[in-house]
């Protein structure tokens, strides 16, 4: 297991460095920044001026020499934009994604598998066609519809809870819900999947003749053995959301990481996007070891050697 | 608990039927049978006479639909089962009627380790965690699994059919149910741990007033252990009786047909020219396989340095104490199980590292039929896409025009008909599909078939047609056979020569005629001495 | 503490850059600084768009190239040093700091370079390069950081002289600023104001009306509530500029046709906000420069269709694609608009393609150097002009040098030229002749609306928003109820 | 044989007899079907018919609410900001968002399929190229993908659809491979590798079916997501460019219509929620079809002797 999760480290650092060296010289296909940072008015002069001064002129290996050299002392470079360091933006993003991944997956993996696994257990019944309804159109929503109409209902209707910003507790209420409700349509689906062939399991009956109590059968039983798919897909979901919730970010007011990512691609700020690119990165592939991992403590026939 | 009714458990009438695609499947037809407290009724019949679903309706286990109970009542102390609530059918399963299940490797939840799964059957009855788990050690060292503590945490898939077979009684006799069913428990034991495991049940009937109902084709068990005995047929009963009564004077044409079938007392075989000097097909020598050590378990030597030939035209029986290694032999040759050691050729090709020719080779010509046949069946093909999926992968055997006919042929050579080639795996009884995984390593006719257990959950007659059926392809095509099997007396009927297995080595091998009658090894000696039909107590 | 003199604004982007020499080129950071934090020398009044005094007290052109600048005496920087001359000259050169790259900088000065020295304590001279008819005018957008603020580096937390110091700043939520008591001038009655940012319109609208913030920009024109929201033309213009050297648009007849194609009108109230003006002329009314006597084009699609027409009987290519450019970012509804501009063209038998692109690329677009490898092209694109003259429109849209311009009509570039040099009345009227020739005899683009914003304003405060208000929101003009 | 079979109820009917039968049994899935086909006839005619009555705009009937008939029974559904007819829009936008967002899925689930099968079945050093690049792919921010693509390609259809399928990918490989670690473990695959079965063999015909369901519930809900992200390229001047449309775009037209005119969003949202629905039901009902162990559920439902 050991030697294992060292393989998979060292590998994740090859597509680490795959990955920046794409992000690296592919970002720097799309524009020259100068059209942004400097008024549309700006002479010839201004512009070149521009360019040396942050070292676009340069050729792009040097440029990649720089970025390599100062990464290596753990330097991430300044962001074009907002003049300051990108690890401490970054760094000061991520929590706030971070949390609210956490929270919205939590929510949605609770909701999904409790709704999910009682609605296989009568395919085509009336729970399970409720079920199918509401998570579907859970999952084919859009995240802004549902944002904005959570906030005209919750905060401007009904005057619950805040509209937006940071602060206490109650602020993380209405992004968290919105943003749980795709996930939740959409595990809900695959472990009423996965379920209903688990529950016709030769295993299930051995439990109802040892007179195991229906919720255990469902929920320890038949659900472990349903868990691969499911874990695989809340991964994926988790993955986006590391990668940023930017319409809810967005919406909210919520100083994260997928705003961060998207201001700075939008502006060409290319230190920015490396830097974010390589944070997630190191989330999305340790949470794609994570997984892994659980695929073989699910089900121990699986194993890595 | 009404004290007037004299049964502890009466079914009357029972009758179940299955919808298929083709129709309806009356698997169980007006059924009734009681028994008492202390008592065992065995029930004996043909593969897929409806043992297994008629004892599963006691429980509440057939999936409803698409089966259906036509008609009939259970009377628990004369309670109907088949009215009670679903809270009630649950208090009483595992409490107070348990069953040992068929099919063990299918019967266990993958995922979880076995001990977790004893353990489980205290819990859902109200005993806490710690006291279950101690309990459920107790148990799997009362039913002789070997180190029972260290391989508590262990999954299914790492005990042998045996060891399996053993945790599932376990699980079933927890709680001192009133009622035990026992559907085939032993027909993946060595006759000296069977003869202990039901003497262990025999204990529990004596102790607690338990009734036994047990499902069983071997006849040595129902002479030794049972009061009555029911014969089912196509789905009824055709006979029932004291057991003295129906084994020495059987009324019905399929009983006598029974009794008649038994293996062993029909002598030696008489085909084996056993002396003659024929080439050798597969060699072995020195092979050995240690399981890893897992978290707490020590290494587990599965092979310890088996060293052995097989002939072309030979049938080589492989008998031994239940996890000794046999069907681990079984898939280290077939390259399942890498090998930690030794070297096994197959006509000097190397088996177990063979270049992409030899194993298309191999894979042609060396066959194996699986302990577990559910498992071993894709449940998602029809019987006849499993038995000509052989020919799909080899094209130049057969014409997919002649696949059909011949699929229906292979069917009956195994005692089935051709209408169930369209029917899926999971419609079908133990025997029944263990027969299509015979079927299926008969398709490609191959050089040598593996056997493991193969016939073990078969009622004698059909036994008795399949091993007529092997010998049959064996004189004629020349075909080999390595013949697992805990059944001594079809071991002795049907095999050349006999290797027996103990703690993953050969402690003794020989033609079959010298070993059966002049064992070396002490451990050949106690096995043959504990068979019931052989040199047992209830030997006839 | 008294909350009551505390209010909360939200803007409509995340103010991540506090640098006071971008304030006039980055809408956010002229709203939270300009007039707040830190002041100009002059500042122009929204009514008459003349420019008055501020920091400084008078002005005069000594030379077509020297300016002598008189200062208020008496103030003192949030840091308590002194304003003086040598901080103006401090402030000054600070703006032309290369490693600052001052975008307010970069539009006002182009190529012209000054230098600026403290004759006394309170008066300065700025030399200039090249002449600069409109000092006073530049001035008015130059903001006087304290001389303690780094040339090398964009601040963090700038200095200034005006009525409120810049208290705390969270580049990820919110930035506060806080009464400053050593203000020269009256005291205005919001003590502390924090700024924060919503993207999302409706968002910005729902938290004024639940009393989360007291003013909202930037609402949506189909959320407005009359009760709440205040319209105010926002300085921009919107229009689609005709790239004239490719068939068809190098006619004069198409060009006219795009123009006469469709009905102004018909937008506003619709598309537009009900407050939205048809454009003439690539400025404001109360730019100077401003010609009143030019009316939009009308709305005639028959004459449309003859022109057209008439081209296509000359040869003209007038069935060729022609692509128009435009990138969402630039106008909320861009997209419906065009559709609907394209419609009527279409029935005037024009064949007008959208093309969506990204920022870059529109900007790419419109400057010089064009792309090459083109058909006939359009861009929508918006100017605001917000420092009351033609000239910071005329030079740079309509010249054959100016950086964004399609035009090289000698003429044309002869008259603005002059205009450039020229102050007073003759300034005005050679611009106006030049906004004439432009819509009559070169339509050189095809001018749509005078843009309108609006603004929420929550019970608690009074506002009244102006052209100004996209540039600069002054905290002192609030009024608490 | 000792079982009794009933004679056959069922004379020999043509198999797509047979499976329309088992599809009426499902009155769900009818449903379902009836629906999707009249998508599918909308996306194949709509535009010859209605292409040009869609696109007029007529100011006045900006915004018209639903039901109102003044402009014509065209505008039972309201009119959009531009008072073009919902109903026509959504029937010619029909065209081009099934040709997106099914090219799309389609694209993604068959390659990331393929790659599962690969990476799940043979678990040596192919699949940990395989994953790594997966988690590359994962991790690569998808705004800036489609900056890329923009740049280095001309902008077209079938960049948008590159764009979606590439950031997908991840889902149904992930997915696949979990589900092939697992099921090329159990005894039929072992047996059917003892017969000499190929590799290609053990996947389509042992593997694959057990996977698929999963893959095709993923795939449905997939369908929802991709159609509504597509709208979020067109911005960008990736995709389609007006006055070509689809509903995604039609719903980001909408979005700032939310608190006012409600059903410029709403018409296509649901359109879009149905297609999804539509296709989820359908694949259950496959589900169901295609597990022998299940199949009863709509077999017996014609004979309640
Ligand atoms: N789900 C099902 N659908 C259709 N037929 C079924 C189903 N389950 C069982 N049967 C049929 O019912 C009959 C009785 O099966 P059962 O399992 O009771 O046999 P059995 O007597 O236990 O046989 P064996 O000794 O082989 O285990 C068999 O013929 C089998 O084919
Ligand atoms: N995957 C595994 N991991 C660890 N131990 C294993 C594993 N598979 C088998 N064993 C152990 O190896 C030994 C031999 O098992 P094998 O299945 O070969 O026995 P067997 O002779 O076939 O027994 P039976 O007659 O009960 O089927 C047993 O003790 C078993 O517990
Ligand atoms: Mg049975
Ligand atoms: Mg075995």
């Amino acid at each position: 297991m050991r030697g294992y999760i060292g393989s998979r480290m060292a590998h994740s650092a090859i597509s680490m460095v795959g990955l920046v060296v794409l992000v690296f010289f592919l970002a720097r296909l799309t524009g020259n920044p100068v059209d942004i940072y400097l008024p549309i008015e700006a002479s010839a002069e201004a512009r070149t001026a521009f360019s040396e001064a942050h070292g676009f002129d340069d050729p792009l290996i040097v440029q990649f020499w720089h970025f390599v050299r100062d990464l290596a002392r753990l330097d991430f470079g300044m962001s074009l934009r907002q003049d300051r360091p990108v690890l401490d933006l970054v760094l000061a993003a991520f929590p706030t994604t971070l949390l609210l991944a956490l929270c919205a997956m939590f929510i949605a993996l609770v909701v999904a598998i409790v709704s999910g696994a009682l609605a296989a257990q009568r395919p085509n019944g009336v729970l399970d066609r409720f079920v199918n309804v509401i998570s579907l159109a859970g999952a084919s929503l859009p995240n802004f519809w549902l944002a904005i109409v959570a906030v005209l209902v919750f905060a401007v209707g009904l005057r619950w809870l805040p509209t937006s910003g940071t602060g206490g507790f109650v602020h993380w209420i209405l992004p968290v819900m919105v943003l749980s409700v795709r996930p939740c349509g959409l595990i809900a689906q695959v472990v009423r999947g996965s379920m209903i062939s688990a529950m016709s399991s030769a295993y299930v009956k051995t439990a109802r003749a040892k007179g195991v109590r229906r919720t255990t059968i469902i929920f320890v039983h038949a659900l472990r053995n349903a868990m691969l798919p499911v874990i695989t897909v809340a991964g994926d979901q988790a993955t986006g959301m590391i990668n940023g919730a930017v319409v809810v970010e967005v919406i909210f007011g919520l100083p994260g990481i997928g705003k961060l990512m998207i201001d700075s691609i939008q502006y060409r700020d290319f230190a920015m996007v490396q830097g974010g690119v390589i944070i997630t990165a190191v989330a999305i592939f340790a949470l794609n070891i994570a997984i892994d991992l659980s695929y073989a403590l699910l089900d121990p026939r699986i194993r890595y050697s | 608990m009404t004290g007037n009714n004299r049964h502890l458990v009466e079914v009357r009438n029972l009758s179940v039927e299955f919808h298929t695609q083709d129709g309806t499947v009356q698997a169980v037809r007006n059924v009734s049978w009681h028994i008492d407290r202390g008592e065992t009724l065995a029930i004996l019949g043909e593969s897929g006479s409806g043992k297994s679903v008629s004892s599963s309706a006691l429980m509440g286990l057939i999936d409803i639909p698409p089966g259906r109970i036509t008609s009939g009542e259970v009377l628990y102390r004369g309670e109907d089962l088949l009215k009670a609530s679903y809270e009630r059918q649950r208090e009483l399963n595992g409490s107070k009627i348990a069953m040992i299940f068929q099919d063990t490797l299918a019967a266990l939840n993958p995922v979880y380790p076995v001990g977790w799964q004893v353990a489980e059957t205290f819990r859902a009855h109200g005993v806490g965690h710690k006291e279950a788990d101690s309990r459920a050690l107790e148990l799997l060292e009362r039913v002789e699994l070997p180190n029972a503590r260290a391989r508590f945490n262990d999954y299914p898939h790492q005990f042998s059919g045996g060891q399996r077979q053993r945790i599932m009684i376990a699980m079933a006799i927890a709680l001192d149910p009133d009622l035990l069913i026992a559907d085939e428990p032993t027909t993946a034991l060595d006759v000296s741990v069977q003869a202990r495991i039901l003497r262990l049940l025999k204990d529990l009937q004596r102790e607690r007033g338990m009734g036994l109902l047990m499902i069983t084709h071997d006849l040595g068990i129902v002479e030794g252990l049972a009061d009555r005995v029911a014969v089912m047929n196509g789905g009824e009963i055709v006979e029932t009786g004291p057991v003295g009564q129906v084994f020495n004077a059987p009324e019905h044409a399929y009983t006598r047909n029974l009794l008649n079938a038994v293996p062993g007392r029909q002598g030696f075989p008489a085909s084996a020219p056993s002396d003659e000097r024929r080439d050798t097909l597969i060699a072995v020598r020195e092979l050995s396989k240690g399981y890893p050590s897992s978290s707490r378990s020590p290494v587990v030597m599965a092979l310890d340095r088996v060293s052995f030939t097989l002939a072309r035209g030979e049938t080589l029986g492989v008998v031994g104490e239940s996890g000794s290694g046999k069907s681990t032999l079984a898939r280290t040759l077939l390259g399942l199980e890498k090998a930690s050691n030794g070297t096994a050729s197959y006509k000097d090709r190397d088996m177990l590292q063979p270049t992409s020719s030899d194993r298309t080779v191999l894979q042609r010509q060396i066959q194996m039929v699986f302990q577990d046949p559910t498992a071993s069946l894709n449940p998602r093909m029809t019987v006849e896409e499993i038995i000509s999926e052989p020919w799909a992968i080899h094209r130049e055997i057969l014409p997919k025009k002649d696949w059909k006919g011949r699929v229906g042929d292979l069917l009956e050579q195994v005692g089935l008909s051709r209408e169930h080639a369209q029917r899926y795996p999971h419609q079908f009884s133990g025997g029944q599909r263990q027969r299509i995984a015979i079927a299926r390593a008969l398709a490609l006719q191959p050089e040598v078939i593996i056997c493991d257990e193969a016939v073990s959950s078969l009622d004698v007659s059909v036994q008795a047609q399949i091993i007529a059926l092997l010998k049959s392809l064996k004189d004629e095509h020349g075909l080999s056979y390595i013949f697992i099997a805990h059944d001594l007396p079809v071991v002795r009927s049907f095999a050349d020569r006999v290797l027996v297995m103990r703690k993953g080595q050969i402690v003794e091998q020989g033609r079959t005629e010298d070993l059966f009658t002049n064992p070396q090894h002490p451990y050949t000696r106690e096995l043959l001495q504990s068979d019931p039909v052989l040199g047992g107590p209830v030997a006839a | 503490q008294d909350k009551s003199g505390d209010i909360t604004i939200v803007l409509s982007s995340a103010v991540d850059v506090v640098e006071p020499c971008h304030m006039n080129s980055t809408g956010y950071i002229g709203q939270v600084l300009k007039a707040n934090v830190v002041e100009t020398l002059t500042r122009m009044d929204p009514a008459t768009s003349e420019i008055k005094p501020n920091l400084a007290t008078e002005w005069k052109q000594i030379d077509p190239q020297t300016w002598q600048i008189k200062l208020r005496e008496g103030v003192k920087f949030q840091d308590g040093t002194d304003f003086n001359a040598d901080a103006v000259v401090a402030a000054l050169d600070r703006q032309f700091s290369p490693e600052l790259q001052c975008r307010d900088t970069i539009r006002l000065f182009a190529k012209t370079t000054i230098e600026a020295k403290a004759l006394d304590p309170h008066t300065v001279e700025i030399k200039t390069s090249a002449p600069m008819p409109l000092m006073p005018t530049t001035l008015s957008q130059i903001g006087m950081t304290a001389p303690g603020t780094s040339t090398t580096e964009a601040t963090k937390s700038p200095v200034g002289t005006g009525p409120y110091t810049f208290t705390s700043w969270d580049p990820a939520s919110n930035l506060v600023l806080t009464r400053f008591d050593g203000y020269w001038g009256d005291k205005p009655q919001v003590r502390q104001a924090t700024y924060v940012w919503r993207e999302e319109p409706a968002l910005r609208a729902s938290m004024v009306k639940v009393g989360e913030a007291d003013l909202g920009l930037q609402i949506a024109p189909q959320d407005v509530d009359p009760q709440m929201d205040v319209g105010y033309l926002n300085a921009d213009t919107s229009r689609i500029r005709i790239f004239m050297d490719k068939a068809p648009l190098d006619d004069v007849r198409i060009r006219k046709a795009l123009n006469l194609a469709f009905d102004r009108s018909a937008f506003v109230g619709t598309i537009m906000s009900p407050d939205a003006l048809p454009a003439s002329q690539y400025m404001l009314p109360s730019v100077s420069g401003y010609d009143d006597s030019l009316k939009p084009w009308p709305y005639d699609p028959e004459q449309a269709k003859a022109l057209v027409e008439e081209a296509r009987a000359d040869g003209v290519a007038v069935d060729t694609p022609i692509d128009l450019f435009g990138s969402q970012f630039m106008q909320a509804n861009l997209d419906e608009m065009l559709q609907t501009l394209v419609q009527g063209w279409q029935e005037a038998g024009l064949n007008v393609q959208i093309r969506m692109v990204d920022k870059i690329q529109h900007s790419a677009m419109r400057r010089k150097p064009y792309p090459t490898d083109r058909g006939p092209t359009m861009v929508h694109e918006l100017h605001d002009n917000t420092a009351g003259d033609a000239f910071f429109t005329m030079m740079v849209y309509y010249t054959s040098e100016g950086a964004l311009s399609n035009i090289s009509d000698p003429k044309l570039d002869a008259v603005l030229e002059e205009a450039s040099v020229s102050t007073g009345d003759k300034r005005r009227s050679l611009f106006q002749q030049a906004n004439r020739t432009i819509q009559q005899d070169v339509v050189p683009d095809i001018m749509l609306f005078h843009m309108v914003s609006y603004m929420r304003i929550g019970p608690r405060v009074s506002f009244k928003p102006d052209f100004t208000t996209g540039g600069q929101l002054e905290l002192a003009a609030i009024s608490l109820k | 044989m000792s079982t009794i079979v009933t004679p056959g109820s069922r004379p020999n009917r043509s198999a797509v007899h047979r499976y329309l039968l088992l599809l009426w049994h499902d009155k769900f899935a009818t449903a379902a079907v009836m629906f999707l086909l009249l998508v599918f006839f909308a996306a194949l005619f709509g535009p010859a018919l209605f292409e040009s009555a869609s696109n007029r705009i007529n100011l006045l009937a900006r915004n018209a609410p639903p039901l109102s008939f003044q402009h014509g029974w065209t505008f039972i559904l309201g009119a959009d900001s531009l008072g073009r007819s919902i109903l026509l829009r959504l029937i010619v936008g029909a065209q081009n968002t099934m040709l997106l967002a099914a090219s799309a899925v389609v694209c993604s689930l068959l390659v990331g399929s393929f790659l599962g099968f690969i990476a799940g079945y043979r678990n040596d050093w192919t699949s940990a190229v395989i994953m790594r690049v997966a988690d590359v792919v994962m991790s690569f921010p998808s705004l800036l993908l489609a900056l890329i693509v923009l740049y280095v390609l001309t902008p077209g259809i079938a960049n948008v659809i590159l764009v979606l399928a590439i950031t997908r990918i991840p889902i149904y490989l992930r997915t696949t491979r979990a589900e092939v670690l697992e099921v090329r473990e159990r005894t039929f695959v072992t047996a059917a590798r003892i017969m000499g079965a190929s590799p290609r063999r053990l996947i389509w015909r042992h593997i694959r079916p057990t996977v698929t369901p999963t893959l095709i519930t993923i795939a449905t809900l997939e369908f929802a997501f991709v159609m509504l992200s597509e709208s979020s390229l067109s911005f960008l001047g990736l995709g389609i460019q007006p006055p070509a449309f689809t509903w995604g775009a039609m719903v980001a037209q909408g979005q700032s219509y939310l608190s006012t005119a409600w059903w410029v969003a709403f018409w296509p949202g649901v359109a879009i929620t149905l297609t999804a629905m539509s296709l989820n039901l359908f694949a259950n009902w496959l589900r169901i079809v295609g597990d022998p162990v299940q199949r009863w559920r709509l077999e017996s439902r014609k004979k309640t002797s």
